[in-house]
């Protein structure tokens, strides 16, 4: 039989996403394989067994080779990789991790990340997020777990610009969001493309 | 909209948290030995001091973590927050950090 | 001239209200807590037991606490017997209160309706309407389409996020002016020579073995044979003085008003679900509750995000309300218990009487807790409608859950 | 239509512009930057509105919010009730009508858009005048992150309002250069038309902008209307000026009686002559500049009559322009109907007001000196001093993070306010520290006029023979010094009884102008200090703000979150109706064409129960719990043993809360030894993770284990009846699903097309089932090919509806509906899921409590009405049997009630759960359920209605 397709809880919105203006970018990324990791103590023993560093400072990420390392509290990590599949990240990490006291749990598809690139990308997000994303406070290594709207999110700063950021929403609440984006964008986005 | 100081991630707004009552409750250690009063002190009676508490958050939309917080009932105020493993801070030292500014 | 706004006054207050006496030494009966359950004990120790060697200790202005800041809303449409007894017995004293006071409390029986969202909401409505009917309780479940004949503004539409599936109706609820009802309290116990002492806070106690021999107050100290305490908000303050320990937390509770409007809102409307609870008072203004802010507090004032919420929800069910103004917003300070009903009677100290956990129901039960508990003090023995309401639920474990069973807080 | 009492030049306004406006039906003219107010005085209307209890008629009697006059009703260019005519900006096609006291909510819901933002700043400042614009340079010019907001529709504050010079040139000129220079900053944001309505704690302060409303009809619709700025700030400068306060006397309400400042706001802002010719009366030397100014503008002031005995410095400037200044006199009272026309003077000395001479004049100014707006000081629990000589509270400490400049902190002369505003913006850059910038000038103000002494007069006797009763205080609520005089003859000492018992205070003003009156009065009466008498508390908002705005963008759609699952658009596509289960859309059933739900629910069950069924189980809660203690801490949580679970098995538990009631329920895949997958119902899903992480964090910190949520991570799909072996295993050939193979309760792993997939012999039904997981990337594809599987054996999707038929018809309970916190697993009959192994678990104690054994509680039984017909409502109450099927008047005992509730397919006919007080006792009794009004005999008999052996569930 024909290799199982995939969908993406966001395909219904591409159309609308296509119609924003280039000062608030809004595109789904593309599926990636992710695993909470659970580890205690990070230190050299976990970096040569993960083959990377686990950023260790509150409210940071880092790139790795093939995805990011973000910090998700003071024993909690998000790994993602582009390149191994959802079950092969979870198996080499949970290998590399449990000899230390750790864990590791496929979350692939629990989340979806969400980039938004633009001059105004500050300002849609200041329509629903407490924190401060000013781009001295907020930029580019930066990330913090907080609430978007009424949704909860991982938010990650990849500029120091404060254009660019990835979103990192519960796959269930994607939709919302996306909704929830599109009428905070409504602002910024010339009136052919609004739908009112 | 109050400002908690969550010890891993910083100052984040009240509405991320969860409250989680008074702290340094322990579970029994045998609950089938104690007196069916001693129970329900356990299960439902819990201090609500006017003034000075120390009490349980969680960043319930942050880190996820538990943690105590000295809080003053009456003005809001924290005074102090400490991770589950610290111990409960005492009145001077308290006193202390007021006067080194370093409560939240 | 125009004439003038009909139902944008109200019925002037007397031109007496009460003396304002110095505490004696000592007196048969104290009350602490010159709030609403404190000034009908009061009223009711001297009407119905001739009790009258009475002084209300009140350690700020008479009425000026959670009496002064409630929503007003009154009914009895509650699920359990015990529950269903004790406000229905209330309610039956509210329809006679203003004679009873001779004080235009402005008692508008227009009905409450609790709006179910979900099918579970449904289900527990329904529990509560076959309860209530079998209890004696004047209850039914309407269709959304009487729903929206009973208050025509509700938004009835099945395409809001959580359309109304229907609601509970207790056509004898509805609301009060807080004030009047109060200042009726505390002038018929004035009159009745009862001393209602302002700016006299309790500090401490004196017992003398299992009994409370006097109150000891910002204006000295004060002996007395039965002490009550109707602290709502402080009891915890008051019992830690005393070394009782009570499953008492304190929240803030916010509410708001609007700007006096034309008549638009005939009823009162309570939904879980939507947060949200209104009514339209006598002068025209929307009265509104929040819900109860998560943390212990004793500040008199909560988070306004939770306000902020409450305007969502009151948009959505109500979208005719979206330019109404928010005028004030304020908080009370309630006293939650575990099962979310009061606890009511004798503690460890046998002249001591306990009034305390309404949470956000206390107004409602003012003239059924205030009749109860005279009756409780004057005959040592808990009144019926309370006896059930003892701390000694939590040991056994028979509490009244009125949240467990999802009945409508407020 | 002409103004005639427009100034020929002069004024904020755009002269060369018009605009058309109505007011009470009336067209009229006015110009851009003109408010209501000021449109309508330049047509010399003053009557604005009617009072409220008496119906009197009012007018504008301030210039922006603190008027107690001039409310209006909107209708155009949308009906907006209770608006100040001072505070709404004149645009063209504007209606409005007065108001008689209440205002009028649009019919129709209102379309425009509403949101807020969060904004975080070092300064925030909170007033646009002269103190405002000082602190805001010095912060901003020293690097600060700073909000500057201000609710007027430009900046400058005071200076609009008069003819004051900075650097011997017109003060506005340095204004306008303060706010080029602030705009250069790009850490900046300054906002007019925002109003701070609430200062809380941490130094959040909420303010309303208004965005459009001054657009009229030409205002976007896809820009919000009012948006509600969040503002974080380090530190707070509150620079909001100072309120005028009336001096209260009799008839002190008719139009045309307006504060002194006012009427030079509308000369010099809005190019407006209030009136013809004046009267000015004040206790203050501020007024002399209202005095002076109008009667260069034309206006014949016809005295000037101050209280004081001695009178002003300022009588010469007056006198040698020609205005007749009367010392130690007061008003007393006003001659008019619809406008004054005169007003009464009289000598006054010691208390003492002599005989009154009336003055004729259509407009009567009145100056009782000024009361700083601490408002929002006072919001953030600031404590208030009175000032004796000033006649007002003032800021009586230091707050952290929040400071009080200008004339809201009680400094009146320009001079003042500049260097106050920029000693305070220091104060809190060094607090913050931020060191102030080299090049910090601020311009010079010419060196003010020591003025005299006030004198602090709150009413002035009342000659009329009134008794007070004309003498208003507060003129929203038409509460007199005739009241206050009542309410403290009644025994009230408390301001906030007065307050309650005149209703002062507690109109749309909030008691701007009334307040400090009341205080001053009351003290007066009783005899005691102004300090003890204190001011009724300060609540937020400052100003009304609609309902609308605070909702902001959490309206319609975006109310609440909708969760959905991997597959919602196939559900929406095959015509699901959905049912909202907490924040999660299900179908509740797909009817097919011409069926209604029962139709579609019989048909339903029977393919599950006869064939073959699938459902998107998906959003029931799954967490992964690995680590060495897993096992030990599923055995603290569940009531069953859980450590004793094989790799491969699957076992349902029960979760109880410490009390010992039933909090959830679920099914557990035991992944490895130290990984365990646990299932919780849809709506327990965060509640138990949470309950999880508490446990595991605050009290058992020691146990090696980690919780996670997967809830999204794995779609479930189970495929039920007799027919599901045949599909599930023609998908997963490399599968054996037979039993001996694939028992019951036991999983496994396999793939479809390289993806991996879990299978699960977990039947929610009693049916033969396998549940199938899969990523949700595959959702659609792996349901697809399950239905593709099963179409030959006609595989029918269902919804929760069925799903809940044919779990009641096994006895299954629902943790939410059959139970609701009161329900232990005895009460369940699942004393068999409650270990007796474990020495203790989270509720075990609370089942030794005395209630726990009481024979009467309620248990969870099955009910058959007789009749084979009736399908009892759910929620209806049960009562013992009435031989004469008659129900006895009230109260009548209850013995429980109906949980669950539907007609079976399987019965062939209605049955029902329900809690009953000793139930398991009562099999086989009959009861009655009142249904209507008639009693429904019905048969109580064990949960378990369908299948009690089990011999199904291996197909």
């Amino acid at each position: 039989m024909a290799e199982l397709l995939r969908t993406h809880p966001l395909q219904a919105w591409a159309g609308a996403f296509e119609r924003l203006p280039d000062t608030v970018r809004l595109t789904a990324e593309p599926y990636v394989a992710m695993v909470d990791v659970r580890l205690s103590a990070v230190g050299a023993e976990a970096s040569a067994a993960l083959g990377l560093d686990l950023p260790t400072a509150a409210n940071t990420w880092v790139p790795t080779d093939d995805g990011r390392a973000v910090w998700l509290g003071p024993d909690e990590w998000l790994l993602t990789s582009t390149t191994e599949a959802p079950e092969e990240l979870e198996a080499r990490v949970r290998a590399a991790v449990l000899p230390l006291g750790g864990s590791a749990a496929d979350v692939s598809a629990q989340r979806i990340g969400l980039r938004l690139t633009g001059a105004r990308v500050r300002d849609v997000l200041a329509t629903g997020c407490s924190i401060d994303l000013h781009p001295r406070v907020f930029g580019r290594g930066r990330s913090a777990q907080t609430t978007l709207g009424q949704a909860g999110v991982v938010l990650l700063s990849l500029s120091d610009g404060g254009d660019d950021h990835v979103v990192l929403v519960r796959s269930s609440f994607a939709g919302y969001l996306a909704d929830w984006l599109l009428d905070a964008a409504l602002e910024f986005t010339p009136t052919t493309a609004r739908q009112e | 909209m109050q400002l908690i100081p969550c010890p891993w991630c910083g100052p984040r707004e009240e509405a991320e948290f969860s409250y989680g009552g008074q702290a340094h409750v322990p579970y029994p250690d045998s609950p089938a030995e104690l007196s069916d009063e001693e129970w329900a002190h356990y299960v439902f009676f819990r201090a609500n001091p006017k003034g000075r508490f120390a009490e349980r958050w969680n960043h319930g939309a942050g880190c996820r973590r538990w943690f105590n917080a000295i809080r003053d009932t009456a003005t809001y105020r924290f005074e102090r927050v400490y991770r589950l493993d610290d111990p409960k801070p005492g009145v001077t030292e308290l006193a202390r950090s007021r006067e080194e500014g370093t409560a939240p | 001239m125009s004439p003038r706004t009909p139902g944008a006054d109200l019925p002037e207050h007397p031109d007496a209200l009460w003396r304002n006496p110095e505490p004696k030494r000592s007196y048969d009966v104290v009350i602490v807590g010159g709030g609403g359950h404190g000034l009908a004990t009061a009223h009711y120790l001297a009407k119905n037991h001739g009790i009258t060697d009475v002084a209300v200790l009140e350690k700020g202005w008479l009425a000026g606490g959670n009496m002064a800041r409630n929503t007003t809303i009154i009914r009895s449409n509650y699920l359990w017997d015990e529950s269903s007894a004790i406000y229905e017995h209330a309610l039956k004293l509210w329809e006679g209160l203003e004679e009873d006071l001779g004080y235009p409390i402005l008692f508008s029986q227009r009905g409450v309706l609790n709006l179910a969202h979900t099918l579970q909401d449904v289900r527990d409505s329904v529990r509560r309407v076959e309860a209530n009917k079998l209890n004696g309780v004047d209850a039914e479940w309407l269709e959304p389409d009487e729903v929206r004949k009973v208050c025509p503004i509700v938004n009835t539409s099945t395409e809001i996020r959580y359309p109304v599936l229907g609601a509970t109706y207790q056509p004898r609820a509805g609301i009060a002016k807080h004030d009047y009802v109060a200042w009726g309290f505390a002038r018929r116990a004035d009159q009745a020579g009862i001393d209602l002492v302002q700016d006299c806070e309790v500090t401490g106690f004196t017992t003398d073995g299992d009994r409370v021999t006097g109150v000891q107050t910002t204006r000295g100290t004060i002996g007395a044979g039965t002490v009550a305490l109707c602290a709502a908000g402080h009891t915890s303050v008051l019992t830690d003085m005393l070394g009782i320990r009570v499953p008492i937390q304190s929240h803030p509770l916010q509410a708001l008003v609007s700007e006096l409007l034309e008549p638009v809102h005939p009823t009162v409307v309570m939904s879980n679900a939507v947060h949200v609870y209104v009514s339209q008072a006598h002068k025209g203004e929307l009265v509104m509750g929040a819900g109860v802010d998560s943390y212990n507090g004793y500040g008199q004032r909560g988070a306004f995000h939770v306000i902020e919420r409450q305007m969502a929800a009151a948009v959505e069910l109500f979208p005719v309300f979206a330019r109404a103004h928010l005028l004030r917003t304020w908080a009370g300070i309630v006293d939650t218990s575990p099962d979310a009903s009061p606890i009511v009677g004798r503690t460890a100290y046998d002249n001591l009487y306990l009034n305390c956990g309404w949470g956000t129901g206390g107004f409602k039960a003012t003239p059924g807790i205030g009749w109860a508990l005279a009756h409780t003090i004057a005959h040592g023995e808990p009144h019926p409608t309370v006896a059930p309401f003892g701390l000694d639920r939590f040991v056994t474990g028979a509490l009244v859950d009125e949240h467990g069973a999802a009945a409508v807080a407020h | 239509m002409t103004s005639p009492f427009r100034t020929p030049e002069g004024g904020r306004i755009d002269r060369a512009t018009t605009v058309e406006f109505t007011f009470d039906g009336e067209t009229l003219t006015g110009h851009p930057g003109d408010t209501l107010a000021s449109a309508l005085l330049a047509s010399g209307r003053h009557r604005v509105a009617t009072s409220v209890r008496l119906g009197r008629p009012r007018g504008v009697a301030a210039a922006w919010a603190e008027d107690p006059g001039g409310l209006v009703q909107i209708e155009e260019p949308f009906p907006e009730p209770m608006l100040l005519a001072t505070t709404v900006e004149l645009h063209d096609g504007l209606a409005a009508h007065g108001l008689p006291g209440q205002g009028r909510l649009a019919d129709v819901p209102d379309s425009a858009r509403y949101d807020a933002v969060h904004h975080h700043v070092d300064v925030l400042v909170v007033g646009a005048g002269p103190a405002g614009l000082a602190a805001a340079l010095t912060a901003a010019r020293a690097g600060a992150r700073v909000a500057l907001v201000d609710e007027q529709s430009e900046a400058g504050g005071s200076l609009l309002s008069g003819t004051e010079r900075l650097d011997d040139a017109p003060a506005l000129q340095w204004v306008a250069a303060a706010v080029a220079e602030l705009a250069g900053h790009p850490d900046v944001l300054h906002l007019q038309r925002t109003t701070a309505f609430g200062s809380y704690d941490d130094g959040f302060v909420l303010a309303l902008e208004r965005r459009t409303d001054h657009l009229g009809a030409a205002a976007p619709k896809h820009v919000s209307r009012q948006r509600v700025w969040r503002i974080r700030a380090r530190s707070i400068v509150v620079a909001t000026g100072a309120h005028e306060r009336p001096v209260v006397f009799a008839d002190n309400d008719r139009p045309g009686t307006m504060l002194a400042g006012a009427a030079r706001t509308f000369l010099h802002r809005y190019g407006v002559l209030p009136g013809r010719e004046a009267v000015v009366f004040t206790t203050n030397d501020s007024a002399y500049d209202a005095a002076l100014d109008l009667s260069r503008a034309g206006v014949r002031v016809q005295a000037v009559v101050d209280a004081r005995p001695e009178g002003s410095p300022r009588r010469g400037e007056c006198e040698h322009a020609g205005l007749r200044v009367l010392s130690g006199a007061v008003v007393t009272g006003t001659r008019g109907t619809e406008r004054v026309t005169h007003a009464l003077v009289a000598p006054f000395a010691d208390g003492q007001v002599g005989a009154s001479t009336a003055i004729g004049c259509d407009l009567l100014l009145v100056s009782g000196g000024w009361n700083p707006a601490v408002h929002l000081f006072s919001q953030a629990r600031g404590r208030l001093r009175y000032d004796e000589v000033l006649g007002a509270f003032l800021p009586g400490e230091e707050l952290d993070g929040l400071a009080v400049a200008g004339s809201a902190a009680g400094v009146f002369d320009l001079a003042g306010c500049l260097a106050d505003g920029q000693r305070v913006a220091r104060a809190a850059l060094s607090a913050l520290a931020v060191p102030p910038a080299a090049d910090d000038r601020l311009p010079a103000a010419p060196a003010p006029v020591v003025p005299a002494a006030p004198v602090v007069l709150w009413r002035v006797p009342d000659t009329s023979g009134a008794e007070g009763t004309t003498s208003f205080v507060d003129l929203q609520r038409d509460a007199t010094v005739a009241d206050i005089v009542r309410a403290v003859g009644a025994g009230l000492r408390s301001l906030e009884h007065v307050k309650r018992y005149t209703t002062i205070g507690t109109a749309h003003d909030q008691g701007k102008t009334s307040g400090v009156l009341t205080s001053g009065i009351v003290a007066e009466l009783l005899g005691v200090p102004v300090q003890d008498t204190g001011t009724t508390t300060f609540r937020p908002p400052y100003t009304p703000v609609a309902f609308a705005a605070l909702a902001g963008r959490d309206r319609g759609r975006l109310f609440d979150p909708e969760r959905v699952t991997a597959l919602h658009e196939w559900h929406v596509a095959a015509g699901a109706v959905f049912e909202d289960v907490g924040q999660w859309k299900r179908p509740r059933y797909y009817p097919q064409p011409g069926e209604d739900m029962a139709a579609a629910v019989l048909r339903e069950c029977a393919a599950a129960r006869t064939g073959v069924g699938i459902l998107d189980g998906s959003t029931l809660g799954k967490i992964d719990v690995q680590g060495p203690d897993a096992a030990v801490l599923l055995d603290r949580l569940y009531t069953n043993l859980m450590s004793s679970l094989k790799v491969g098995s699957v076992r349902y538990g029960v979760m109880c809360g410490v009390d010992g009631m039933v909090i959830d329920d679920g099914t557990v895949l035991r992944l490895a030894e130290d990984r365990f997958l646990v299932l919780t119902t849809t709506g327990g899903a965060a509640t138990v993770l949470d309950w999880m992480e508490e446990w595991v964090q605050t009290e058992w910190p020691d146990l090696r284990v980690h919780c996670t949520s997967v809830t999204e991570q794995w779609v479930t799909f189970p495929v039920v009846g007799p027919r599901s072996r045949d599909v599930v295993g023609s998908l997963f050939p490399d599968v054996d699903v037979s039993t001996e193979a694939f028992p019951f309760m036991t999983w496994r792993d396999t793939a479809l097309e390289g993806v991996p997939v879990r299978l699960a012999r977990i039947s929610f039904s009693g049916e033969l089932a396998y549940e199938v997981y899969v990523n949700p990337w595959y959702a659609v594809a792996v349901w697809e090919r399950l239905l593709e599987a099963g179409r030959p054996h006609g595989i029918t999707p269902y919804g929760t509806e069925t799903m809940h038929v044919l779990r009641a018809e096994k006895g299954y309970p629902i943790i939410g509906q059959d139970t609701d916190g009161t329900v232990t697993p005895h009460d369940l009959g699942m004393a068999w899921a409650v270990s007796k192994k474990k020495p203790d678990f989270i509720g075990k104690r609370s089942f030794t409590r005395p209630a726990n054994a009481d024979p009467l509680r309620k248990q969870l039984v099955g009910l058959l009405p007789v009749d084979r017909q009736t399908v009892l409502p759910e929620g209806s109450q049960i009562v013992e049997f009435r031989a004469d099927g008659e129900l006895p008047p009230p109260p009548v005992p209850m013995l429980g009630h109906v949980t669950s509730s539907y007609r079976s397919a399987e019965l062939a006919r209605p049955f029902a759960l329900a809690l009953v007080k000793g139930g398991r006792e009562r099999i086989g009794d009959t009861v009655h359920v009142p249904v209507g009004g008639t009693l429904v005999p019905v048969e109580v008999t064990g949960a378990v209605l369908v299948d009690p052996e089990g011999a199904r569930r291996d197909g």
